[in-house]
Formats: C-alpha cells, structure tokens, sequence
C-alpha cells in the first residue's frame, strides 16, 4: 500500500488488461492521457446490459425497455451528481469531448455569435478546442483570440483582461492542459469573464479523473469531457450545460427523441436534456461510463489526485536525476502529465525502444501543435499517469529511457 | 369524509384479494367506466396533458374551496388509473392536494406505469393536479386577504 | 431446424438476451426494429478489447495501439467489404444514423445548398431523415420536397420525375420504411436521379441487416446505417460517400486526427477517412459492429433474408386470420416490420397487456410521424423480426393479441 | 549486380544473426550512418515525405536507365531502415523497382514499422520510391517512342 487507504494492489487487479505482456515484458501502461484502462465493474456491466438487459430506450413500454431506460436516466443523475450540477436535465450525453464542444460550438454560434463577435482561447488547447471555433469563426466571419503561456507553461492570465473586448462571446478553455499539464486558474478565469457578462466552457477532459469538480461552485457555464479518458467506455461524452443557456441554444443534430411534434411545414423540439439528444443514445456507453465514475467516487477523487500527484512528482524528480532530460511544462499546478524529451535522442526512435520494452507512451504534438510551435518543436514523449501507475513504473520508465540513452543519444 | 391517506388504504386493500396482475388490470378496466368523464367540449389541446403513446386530458373546478377534477383518456387502462388519482384527490381542499403522498399506485403493483420512460402522460398528470390544486390555493389565499 | 442450412436453435443460442425472462415469462422480443439483441461474438470481441487490447489509436507508436488501430482499420474494411464498397475510405464511422445524416446534412449543405434549392425525401421517412434537413433548409433558405406514399404504403415512384427540378440538390430516401415495411425501388430512384445529375443518400438504418446491399452495383452516392440495428453496438454508424464526393465535402467536426496542421491562423486537414472523423472514435463500437457483420456474414444475408420473409408472411398470415387487425403497409414488398392495430383497442393498453406477457413490442409513431399523418393516426403496434425470431413467437404474439381483445376490446 | 531478391536475401542473413530486438536495433543504428544523404538543399518540403512523428526526405535521379534514390530522416532507426530500402532499389531500372516485393522488412522484424498506425513514414517512403519509378519508367518509354 503506497499511502494509507489507497490500495494500489487491490486497485491494479479492477483493471485486467495490465496483466498483459508486450513483447513478453509485462506492460507498463503510460498512455492516458490518450485513453485511460477500464476496472471490471464498467467492463462487466458493459457485458451485462449486452447480455441481459439491452433494448431501446424512452420509446419502448416493456420491461427491457424501462430497464434500459431507467439505467441510462440513472446514469445522468450520476454525472449529474459527479460535477454537481444542479439539474440532471443540465447534462448531455454526446459521443466524446470532441462531439460536445463540435455541438457547443455549432449551436453556441448559431444563436449568439455574429460577424466581428470574438471567441477566446488559449495557447495550449487540443484541437478539440481550437478547430470547432476555427470553423465557427470561418462560418461567422468571427475571430479567435488567444491567451499565450510562458516558457514554464503557465497561462499568461494578466493578458485576459486586455483580449476581452464587448464583442467577446465566449471563453474557451482547458481545465487541465493534456501537453504541459498544467492545472489552469479556472475560478479566476471565470470569475474575470463573468465579470463582463461572458460565459466560460471548460474543457475538462484532462480534469475529470484527476481533480474534483463542482459546476455550481465554479459556476461554470460549459463544462465538457470523455467517458474513454475516465475509466469509462469509447463512444460516450457529455455537455454539461447551464439550464438557461441550453434552453436558448438550438439543437445540433435533428432526428429521432429530439423533437416533439413533426411536420414537414413544421416541426417543434422537445425539452431539455432530450432537445439535444437526436436519434438511439450511445446508452450503453452512457451506463458503462457511470460505472466508471461511481468506481472513482468509491476510491475517492481526493485520494486520486494525491496519489496521482505523488507518482508525477517522484517521476519528475526521477527524470530530472537522469540530467539529460527536458521536462516540458513546469508549472507548480499540474497534474498526471509529463511531457520530455531525451537529448540527443528524436521520440520517434525513443518511442519505438519503449515498446520493446513494454513501456507504453506517446509521442508527437498530442493533438495540440500550437504548444510545440511555442517550443519550435513538433512534439515530445508523454508519460501521463492514472490512479494505477506505481513509482515503480516510474523506476522502469526511467530504466528505458537509460536504455534508449544508452543506445541512441 | 375520508382522508387522503385512508382512501389510498381503501384502494390498496381492494386489489390486495386479486392474485395476478391480469385481474388487476380487469378491475382498473372496470374502473375506466366510472370515470367522472370531462365536459366534451373540454377535449382540447388547452385541456390535454402530453403524453406520448395515449392522451389525457385534464379539468379542475374550484368549488366551496375544494378542487373538484374531471378527465379523460383515450386508453382505457390509462382512465382506469385516473379513475383512482380522482378518487383520492378530487373534492378536497388545495393544501391537502399539494402534501399527499400518492403511494398507492406503488402499492397495488403499478409502479412501472409511473415510470418517466412509459410516456402514458400519468406522471405529467398528477403533476398538473398538483398544479391546479396550487393555484387555486393561491387564488383562496388572495380572496381571503382580500377580505 | 426450420430451413434448410438455417440453424435456429443455434442461431437463438448466440443471443445471451433471448433467454431472458420478463414478468416471469419467456422474452419474445419482437422490437428489432429499434435495436437489436447481441450475439456472443460481438460482446465478446467487446469484452476483450476492453479487457486486453484497449488503446488509443492511430497516434500511439506502441503495441496496443498498432493493435487496436489494426482492428479498427480492419473493421472499416470489413464494412467496405459487407457493402461492397470501392475504397476503405469511402466509409467514415460515426455515432449512428442519425450522426449519420446530420454529417451529410451540414457538409452537403455548407458545400452544394445555396437558397431556393431543394432536397427531396419521401412521406415515409423516419425522423432522422427529415429533420436534420429542416434544419438544413431553414438555415439555407432551400426546400424540402415530399414523395408521397399510396394507402398500401408504396412509395409513388411516377410523382419523382414532377418533383425535380434543376434546383435538384439531393434525394434522400429510406431503403426500408422503418414503419410500413416497403422495400422502396431505390435502384429505379438512384436511376432517375442520375440521369438528372442528383445524387442519392439511402438510408439503410432497416435494410443493412436484412437486405444485400452493392454500393457500386446501386451506384448509389451515399448510404448510411447504425451498428446496433444490426447486432452491433450502440455508438457506431457508418457513412458511405462516393471518394469524389466525400473529396470534396468540408468537414463536419474539427478536432484530433482530422487535421493536418494546426496553427491559429490556418489549419489544414486529414485525407479521408480521417478528415471526417474528429476525436476519439469510437473504436471499440467499430470493432464490435465488424464482429457482427462478420456473424452475419458467416450464416449469409441471403438466408436471413428468405427467413424473416418467411416469419413476416406467417405473422401477416395469422393476423390476418385473427379478422380484427388492420396491418398497415401492404406493400408486396416488405421486409422485418409488421406494424398493426387491435380494432377497437387502443395501442398504449395493447402494449401494457403485451408487456406483462413477456412480449416486448413497440407502440407509437417509431419516429415516423408523417406516416401516421397520412393514415389519419398517431401511431400503431409495431412487430419488428430479427433472424432469431420464429414461428413460434408469432403464434406466442398472435395468443397474446387474443387475450388483449378479450380484456379490452 | 545481384538482383533484387538477392539483395534482400542478403540483408535477412545478414539479420539471422542477431538474437533479439536489440541487437537488430543496434545494427539498424550502425546503418544508419552509412546512408547516402541527400543533397542538403533538397532537404525542403518538396521533398518531405510526411509521417507523423519523425521526418523523411527522398530524392531520386534518373542516371542511365537507373534510379538513384537518396534520402535522410531525423530519426535514426528510420534512417537505418531506409539505407536498407535504398541499398535493395537504388541503383536499378525503373521496371525492376515496380515490380519489386519488399518482403525482407517483415522478415528481420520490422514488420511493425510498416503498420500504417506507425506514422513514421516508411509506407508513404516506399510508396514515394516506386513512384519515383514509375515516373522514370513512363518518361524513358516516351523518350524511346520519340526515337
Ligand atoms: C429508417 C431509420 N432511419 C434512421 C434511424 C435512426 O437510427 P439511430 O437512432 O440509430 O440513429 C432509424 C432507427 O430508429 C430508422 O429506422
Ligand atoms: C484536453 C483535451 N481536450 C479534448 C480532447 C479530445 O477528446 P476526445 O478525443 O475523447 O474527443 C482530449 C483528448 O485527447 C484532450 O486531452
């Protein structure tokens, strides 16, 4: 047991697949922040609503149906409960973060966004979050402003005040940066952008499993994420949205469940949440990803983020001892993620000893080249590390990159 | 006359002697007939409660200070659960509508019909009776001050 | 066995779900038509990419990527393959039909949709191929024009040529009808499309899992579909689009891996497939509904497809014989959906009764409101058959639909 | 000159020797250093083959009915790989390199590096040579025609 109450033993068996072997090393699993593993309880219920208790849902009047049904509305109270919205009606299922800010992004744009008007975000987001707006922007004849980081990778939050002007519409931003890991001041930012009437997105789908969230605290007008990057399924996202914005937002996709009544002169739209839910719900990704979060609040977010926090400290410190490395991202808040680089050593030669060695990690911009264009690179390796990682996988990690040093640097 | 608790008793003790529920749905399509149907010229979309499989539609009358419900359904079994929610809350006054407990539908095993997944418009409905028996308490409440 | 070389018996056994009890009785689950049971090799193939193989694709440089990312690539040819397609990248996954249509939808729209345009659909459409065309027309200032169907629910095929014109843009039509049944001539339509230089969209939602289906054979330009209508996942649809048009639509989302490069002033995008597929997909639905083509594969389309016909004919059979049914659609070409009323008994009680018996049917308009316009209703019972349905069950529906006429009617 | 079989033949004996992963790497590593560089000034995106993660530039010149293939990446074990691709083609007549079956990098092991989820460029690369080939074969052909 690395701290008291957090059995990592226990923990490493809910998640079968790090019991495999690559290349007949036994893996070392460094790649979440790309996807994270799934415990058995999402993989069994998964399995148990495929065998047992599928069927379509809100439309049917049998049995399987309210089954199904009664899972996926419970499932909503669930991610409801997670963030600590205040009402289930504020949360949207969607396929993925990329699915729920494409659907902001449209539908955010459609009712409020005019030629001229201004979205902001910053320099280190995914490209989830920089080309929907791009494309808005493009359709608008809108502009895309950003807020810069400094060479730690911290954002630059004094430059906010001057980049809001009475035309900016929204504020776009990543709670946790999936590069440089940084954990950005998001309540200031909020708190700056209400102060002139803007609302806040926030795009959490680095935050979600590593850090507690309350949407109503925050108070947070957009707050997306996946199920795949928090121990749940692929395939399922959510929107959470405050009532009165998704009340006046129209609908992204049109088709089955989401309308009312349909005409072909006419056709109204149903209530929220379902307004903004067309056609047969990823329902089954909805209820393996609920189980997902209720694991999580079982363990504690809490213990998590401790935990997780002690494995990325010692990493760094232990990459840092090896004097040949370069950490990129040095801000004092951040979490899970550690991007390097080996001297002398190109990642892509890297990335291919690390698999023969079963050590799993990414290489490359991570979808987010304007924070290597910062750097005048086009990427680097990523360790990023969930609630099973040891140090002892860290040990190993460093032990690679020995290797790698050893035989390429 | 009886409180709401003590007809929702009544009920549960009537279809406590059937056995299955094909028999309880026997005696709701019996009671489907007794429903204290609504004036036909009330059959409008002002008076219809959206549901999506089968329709109702809803009235309430203010009298002496007692809301007074009239109703119908297209579906019979739908009408022969209103029937019931009519006999518990129909006649009584607006403070006494807006604290009970409806738990006898639970009770005499019709729990699924108030699923929100049925979509047969019985949740939406005792929803609108509740909120007819509000605004007829407010409405008392300014004559009162009013006085 | 019922037919020659049709194993039912182990057909059944395949379905985990069928052996289900409802309200103590067994299942017969007749509402394929909003989804469809799973058979073992698909929550299996589930199970274990949860279990052993999950990874983020296309990005990674590890091993469970390459694998992950072999499977998922593999599955899209596994779709080329099951629809004949010319090129594995003509075939884009997405969330389902319905995401399905609503790509199309927009990236047609923004591309080919100026105003006074028009689009053709037909009376007999389902939702999803009706709204998210308003929505496009609304947007557009173009029009949205209707084929209608006679009283035995067959398209009226000589209204086509009327209805174009050089503002002509697109004809979208269903392949299946998902209430009435109709198999519509959508060769003839593709033809007199064609010869006016419109491209077609079918929907396959109903047809993929019951009907051979040539793209090239067709020449049909778009097509769509959704895994869990066909023994797949929820989560996962398909578009089909001809290379030289999918060339040239702009993309539906922005995000990871459908860009190229990336920077705030200009970003360029991803060759097909990948330039419509933003974020991470999800892989495993993929994966899943290439384990359910596969089980199709391997019985044959053409058997299911003179078997269901043959259940079809038996329940129409017997309804008829009932003499208190009214069946609606009596299109001598029909596939799978048996919608029908009780005289004198309305549908929500018939689906209460039919629920306790353990019958699992659907009730309402199935998303398919002009249908039911036409006919002077709001909806009707629907029996929808899938290739583990059998005789049996329709004499196990046809007792059921005595009993209700006994209690009700 | 030995054929392109040959050749290929060679490197896979060459490779047997080698026990693991490791030493094929290496060995790969030593390679790369021989590679016949490309010109630095055609080190420029006309030239640029785009893999994901590592960079790779090719030429080729057309020398007595011969391609001559050059190249350089930044990453060091493609560039092993690639001076293995260029000592199999280079140096050959067009028809030769198209109808050429690289079998050999799936054979000493490579076989991952050719997954198209690698991303580092060596399947656009061997795409980009025969090209380059089938380029030459078409002008030569001309050339003869005009004769
Ligand atoms: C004909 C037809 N089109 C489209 C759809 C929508 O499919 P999905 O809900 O899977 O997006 C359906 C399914 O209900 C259908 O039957
Ligand atoms: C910060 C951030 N935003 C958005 C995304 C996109 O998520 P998805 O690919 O699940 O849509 C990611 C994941 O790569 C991310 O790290």
């Amino acid at each position: 047991m690395s701290m008291t109450g957090f059995n990592i033993e226990k923990i490493r068996a809910d998640f079968p697949v790090l019991a495999q072997k690559v290349h007949n090393k036994p893996l070392v699993y460094f790649d979440n922040g790309a996807t994270t593993q799934k415990p058995l309880a999402v993989i069994d219920v998964v399995n148990r609503y495929h065998s047992e208790l599928n069927s379509s849902i809100h439309r049917g009047v049998h049995f399987l149906s309210d089954q199904a049904t009664n899972a996926y509305e419970n499932a909503r109270r669930e991610v409801q409960h997670y963030i600590n919205a205040k009402e289930s009606h504020e949360i949207i299922f969607t396929s993925g973060t990329t699915g729920s800010i494409n659907m902001l992004a449209f539908s955010f744009g459609e009712r409020y966004i005019r030629p001229g008007d201004e979205i902001i975000i910053t320099e280190m987001e995914h490209h989830a979050n920089i080309v929907p707006w791009q494309m808005l922007c493009e359709r608008k004849g809108s502009k895309l402003k950003v807020i810069p980081f400094n060479d730690l990778g911290i954002l630059q939050i004094e430059k906010l005040s001057e980049l809001i002007t009475e035309k900016t519409k929204l504020i776009s931003v990543t709670h946790i940066s999936n590069t440089l890991g940084t954990i950005n001041p998001i309540r200031e930012i909020i708190n700056i952008a209400h102060r002139h009437n803007v609302p806040v997105m926030i795009d959490a789908a680095q935050s979600i499993q590593h850090a507690r969230i309350d949407v109503q605290e925050l108070d947070v007008d957009f707050l997306v994420f996946s199920g795949h990057k928090v121990y749940g399924p692929t395939g399922i996202g959510v929107v959470y949205g405050k009532e009165k914005y998704l009340e006046e937002l129209p609908p992204y996709q049109g088709g089955g469940d989401m309308v009312d009544e349909v005409t072909f002169e006419k056709t109204s739209y149903n209530v929220l949440p379902f307004k903004f839910e067309a056609g047969t719900t990823n329902y089954i990704g909805a209820i393996g990803l609920s189980a997902a979060l209720q694991y999580i609040e079982d363990i504690g977010i809490a213990k998590i983020a401790a935990y997780e926090t002690e494995v990325l400290n010692y990493g760094t410190q232990q990459m840092e001892e090896l004097g040949y490395i370069r950490i990129y991202g040095r801000s004092p808040q951040k979490a899970s993620i550690l991007c390097f680089g080996i001297e002398g050593v190109h990642m892509a030669d890297a990335g291919m000893i690390f698999d023969k060695l079963g050590v799993a990690v990414r290489i490359g911009s991570h979808c987010a080249q304007p924070v290597w264009q910062h750097f005048g690179m086009t990427g680097a390796l990523r360790a990023s590390i969930a609630l099973y990682n040891t140090k002892e996988e860290i040990d190993y990690l460093c032990k690679a990159i020995r290797q790698v040093k050893t035989m390429l640097g | 006359m009886s409180t709401i608790q003590e007809v929702q008793q009544e009920i549960v003790d009537e279809f406590a002697v059937f056995d299955d529920w094909m028999d309880r749905y026997n005696y709701l399509i019996e009671l489907a007939n007794e429903l204290s149907v609504i004036d036909e010229k009330k059959k409008n979309n002002d008076y219809i409660i959206k549901g999506c499989q089968s329709r109702v539609w809803l009235n309430a009358e203010f009298e002496d200070g007692k809301v007074i419900y009239s109703a119908e359904s297209d579906a019979i079994i739908t009408r022969g659960i209103i029937s019931l929610l009519i006999r518990v809350l129909s006649g009584r006054e607006p403070g006494e509508i807006i604290n009970a407990k409806l738990e006898f539908i639970d009770q005499i095993g019709l729990k699924e019909n108030l699923s929100p997944t049925r979509a047969n418009g019985l949740l939406a409905m005792i929803k609108q009776m509740r909120l007819y028996a509000i605004a007829y308490d407010a409405k008392s409440k300014k004559n009162e001050q009013g006085e």
